[in-house]
């Protein structure tokens, strides 16, 4: 299974001996719960599957790993920026074909009665805008396109 | 004594508001907006009414219908709980002239301090030391001109606010307007009113504030004090009781401040005067919230007074059962919000797959949520309120920490592991807490300080979970090939400030 | 300090243990027998040991085993919790030679204690009232002859026994011979002890005990009384502190002697002197326990002490950290047991398919299971205590009444009616608590109060749960056709006294 | 469905209409949870379903039905005497043949550490005793046969 955290890649080849996985010098069984054991000591992970995640807390820490699915590919070098959460446009504060450098607000997005501003995470030019203001956005829904060099 | 009590709110506060009439032997009636329905708040209530309409505008702040509702359920009173209607002068005056019992202070009150700019002139007439700043009647021009007067770093604050809301930080004139134009558009969205105006930004403070009770027979007393200079977004997350920078004679100093502001409106019922206390020990008052408080658990644990018991007490034209001041031990309270401390503390959304709360002593949860709830983005993204006590503040922090270790939520993005940081920083530990400090110890941002250890057991749990089929119906495995895939999470390493 | 401290018992007493040890900052080494692999102490713990063997004597009584294991971890320390080797003068001993610090008093104090025909003596030696009764050296024909001297009614008590274990109520001579071989045979399957007592039967009295703290410092204190007086089968089910019976001057009686009771054994730790309390006031020594008590809570609750980390402190050999005692409002617990109040209390087993506590202000769980979990007949039926504090007696019933009313717990047979309706007895409202209530009360056993119209909803609710397919994966129907099963459950409504 | 509590069949005509079904002037709902509607008051009621039973917590009360399978018939004038939890025999106090009158106590079980007497439901005789003491008893066990009149 591929998965990521934050976007990065996680890897490493897990070996399944019965009712055992393997990994490194970890030993992981599952039953009602699964149990993770690492230098002899046996700890409880609590895990739950959403629709795009595997969720795990362990050891007070909450781990969120993507489910990284085939066909799809990352454009880490630019692409689409997409709304964090549904919420409605305030106000789109850049035009198409426009340059913006890193860090510019490009759209200003109200979702849990607070305000939230969409900033370019690199510098580049505005493609295309999907969004104008007011309209209603669903989570993960493409707001606009940003080319980077 | 109060029969039939309608609760004009929401979530963990509706719950503790419900609890409390159960105890008294009094009838809860829960109102809900669609989006609503099942919501725990709905569980525990003796009646439920659904709201009509789709926006807040439309349901929990339509005074209109609720108050329609209360007379149909035959409702003798209204609890507005925080937020919402519960400092809107007007809902109170039209709960009065409806017959029925409105659970809070006089509307005359709610408007003298609702007010921020009223009460600051209130205040300064009974000479309570206020923020060094100006008030402002009129637009953006008028804003501009004030802050010149009052000097940078400023606050730009909602006259109507409150929750942090319409509220900006200025700390150069190159900023002023567009932070202006959004604090008016914040305030205007938030509170229907844009009316904003300047304060010095007094930087290195601590957040200070002291509870209040008044009886309808006279009695007027404060029940100590609770610091919560932890904020974000000028929202308050760690709140606790005593304060480490309060000796008695400030306490004092401090509680005698409070209940003049209280008489100064002729207050009755449960209220906080808020101050800000400069590391050189002087405090200014802040503003009087004319309501029970989000963090007003940390005081009932720490005095052992019962606050909205109490409420309803003073309601019903009864005499407050309080006794003499007693504080004991430590108590903190942490606000549980479904949102990411580590992308600026944006909001998240999710469905409460696992929601394990942590037991045993001096433990209190006052949640609005339960597992299998979704966090949608409709409301407040805050959850739940973890409140710890023990014997000292030491203690008190090993036993937060303990419980937030414990607590597991899989699903939606919290701040549980944020919290639990807090616990352990040499800062918090030494009682270092400012209003500014989250920017002070994390300028960059926090990230949760995770060895790569739990990484891999996490990656290892999930694969071990995914290949036995653990959590699906049926065994079934979707393993795919090496690839990624451009969801909404992929921008989750993204920061939105 | 302590650096790691193996818990030698299981259940809500090793969680609470564990708790401590992680908010001291000191590791936790938990020991399972097979059948309780993943039970909730197990995942709490830092260290987890699966014992060897199959029956109790084997795992949890296997002192041997339990040492070397404590050895091989490391450990430096070993709290025994209450029930298993808590009282066992050869544990202690054993433990201390094997250079691990005993978490407890000494084994000359559990010696002396422990064996309650002892301590009788002692407490005589030092002057402090005992109950009137007969110590026995000798078989079933010496405790018939004791029991004509005492007179009836009378109590056969185990002279090794606690937590109701070989203890018979007899009422005529004619039953003694079948009781006392009963109660010997308990004591003998219990304890390996089958030595039995006689005491004459106080009717009408309360269970009032002292809770005791001494530190190696010489510092001995009580920290007011437990009223334990609500029993079923001899065993507790309903605990509050204060007793509605104890004025200042009593409390302070009845502290001096468990204080010299405790010193009369040079005691060191937690520990509880238990007396009777009769109607006219006197009070009579019943025995000591020189361990934690389940009813630990109520005291932390009332008083603002951490019982189980000043056990840690003093074990250490530090001073404990208690102030003045100062008790405000008051706290009750109950036991909440996997047993069927309506059928004589006879345990229960089944699986805990759902189990929701109880939230907000007050409430405190202490409990040993989480949903998921079997109830098996391995051990002792008690799930989980639950614990209440309010500022008055009267608002601690009512918070109790309102959280048994939230908890859910479906799967199993639990006692949470019958404790929900003990609040709402006007006896329990006005304080009319001794130790025969529940035969005084409902001398033909109790029953649910329930009307039909809740029977109609429960059909109701499984009829259209059942043609949802609620509950079950994919949806399916089972519904047959009209008659009916022979089943265990069949007998549900018969009584095993 | 078949239902019984504590023996007592439970009976009453059950209609549907749509997602709602109706008992009397009762209503019920079913989502996540199920909602009971009485009087125009809504309120949850937790289920979960065991093996033999429905469980329903309604109003601070809890109640367990059991569900009643075709092609069984109650035995309320005789028949076993089943043991109510997994345990051990302790004592058997009587014989086959022997006459018992209600209450007499039969047989002694040990289970979860503590004594139980099982007692005579009615005046009867024994027919047969199907463990010996020391035997272990699973929980529903048939322990012996008790003929009345």
């Amino acid at each position: 299974m591929e998965l990521s955290y934050l976007g990065e890649d996680l890897s490493g080849t897990i070996t399944r001996d019965g009712q055992l996985f393997i990994l490194g010098n970890m030993v992981a069984e599952v039953d009602n719960t699964v149990w993770i054991t690492i230098d002899g000591r046996r700890q409880q992970a609590h895990v739950a599957l959403s629709k795009d995640a595997w969720w795990v807390h362990f050891a007070g820490h909450t781990i969120r790993l993507d489910i990284v699915e085939a066909g799809f590919t990352a454009s880490d070098s630019g692409g689409g920026l997409t709304a964090p959460m549904p919420g409605k446009v305030l106000e789109v504060l850049v035009k198409t074909g426009q340059n913006v450098t890193e860090g510019q607000a490009l759209l200003v997005l109200e979702a849990m009665k607070m305000e939230h501003r969409i900033l370019a995470p690199k510098d580049g030019e505005i493609t295309a805008i999907h969004f104008n203001t007011g309209d209603q956005v669903t989570g993960g829904a493409l707001l606009l396109d940003l080319q980077t060099e | 004594m109060l029969k039939r009590v309608l609760i004009a709110n929401r979530g963990e506060i509706a719950c503790r508001i419900i609890r409390a009439c159960k105890e008294a032997g009094i009838e809860s009636v829960a109102i809900h907006a669609a989006n609503d329905s099942g919501a725990l708040f709905t569980e525990l209530a003796d009646i439920v009414v659904e709201l009509e309409g789709n926006t807040i505008a439309e349901t929990y702040l339509n005074s209109e219908q609720i108050i329609t509702i209360a007379k149909d359920v035959e409702a003798d009173s209204i609890h507005p709980g925080y937020g919402f209607l519960s400092e809107r002068a007007e809902f109170a005056t039209a709960v009065i002239e409806s017959d029925l019992i409105w659970i809070g202070p006089s509307p005359q009150a709610i408007i003298e301090m609702g007010d921020k700019m009223t009460a600051r002139r209130t205040m300064r007439a009974a000479e309570v030391p206020v923020i060094p700043g100006e008030e402002v009647e009129g637009g953006i021009e008028e804003i501009i001109a004030a802050a010149a007067k009052v000097g940078y770093p400023l606050l730009l604050k909602a006259s109507a606010g409150g929750g942090g809301k319409g509220m900006r930080a200025v700390h150069s004139p190159e900023d002023v307007r567009e932070a202006a134009e959004g604090a008016m558009r914040e305030a205007l969205n938030s509170f229907g009113d844009d009316r904003v105006y300047v304060e010095r930004l007094l930087s290195g403070s601590r957040h200070i504030e002291i509870q209040i009770l008044a009886d309808s027979h006279g009695n007027t007393i404060h029940l100590g004090e609770r610091e919560c200079s932890i904020q974000r977004r000028h929202q308050k997350v760690f709140e606790e009781s005593p304060s480490v920078a309060l000796e008695p004679d400030l306490r004092q100093q401090m509680g005698d401040a409070a209940i003049a502001a209280a008489e100064a409106v002729s207050f009755v019922g449960a209220g906080t005067v808020e101050f800000l206390l400069t590391p050189q020990g002087e405090f200014f008052f802040l503003e009087m919230n004319t309501r029970i408080q989000v963090e007003h658990p940390v005081t009932e644990l720490v005095t052992g007074v019962d606050l909205v018991r109490e409420q309803l007490r003073i309601a019903a034209g009864e005499e407050m059962s309080c006794e003499e001041l007693q504080m004991r031990g430590h108590a903190i309270e942490v606000r549980l919000y479904a949102e990411d401390p580590s992308n600026n503390f944006l909001p998240a959304i999710g469905d409460l797959l696992t929601f394990i709360a942590p037991q045993g002593p001096g433990i209190r949860l006052d949640t609005g949520v339960r597992q299998g709830d979704a966090v949608t983005p409709d409301y407040d993204p805050m959850l739940a309120k973890l409140i710890v006590w023990a014997p000292s503040r030491q203690e008190a922090l090993q036993r937060l920490a303990r419980a937030l270790d414990e607590f597991v939520i899989l699903g939606c993005t919290t701040n549980i592991r944020f919290l639990r940081e807090l616990c352990d920083h040499p800062d918090v530990i030494d009682g270092w807490t400012t209003t500014d400090m989250i920017e002070r110890l994390w300028p960059d941002g926090w990230t949760p300080d995770m060895t790569g250890r739990i990484l891999e057991v996490a990656y290892l749990a999930a694969n071990a979970a995914e290949a036995s089929g653990y959590g699906r119906k049926g065994k079934q495995s979707i393993i795919g090939n090496s690839s990624e895939l451009e969801t909404p999470f992929a921008t989750l390493s993204r920061r939105y400030p």
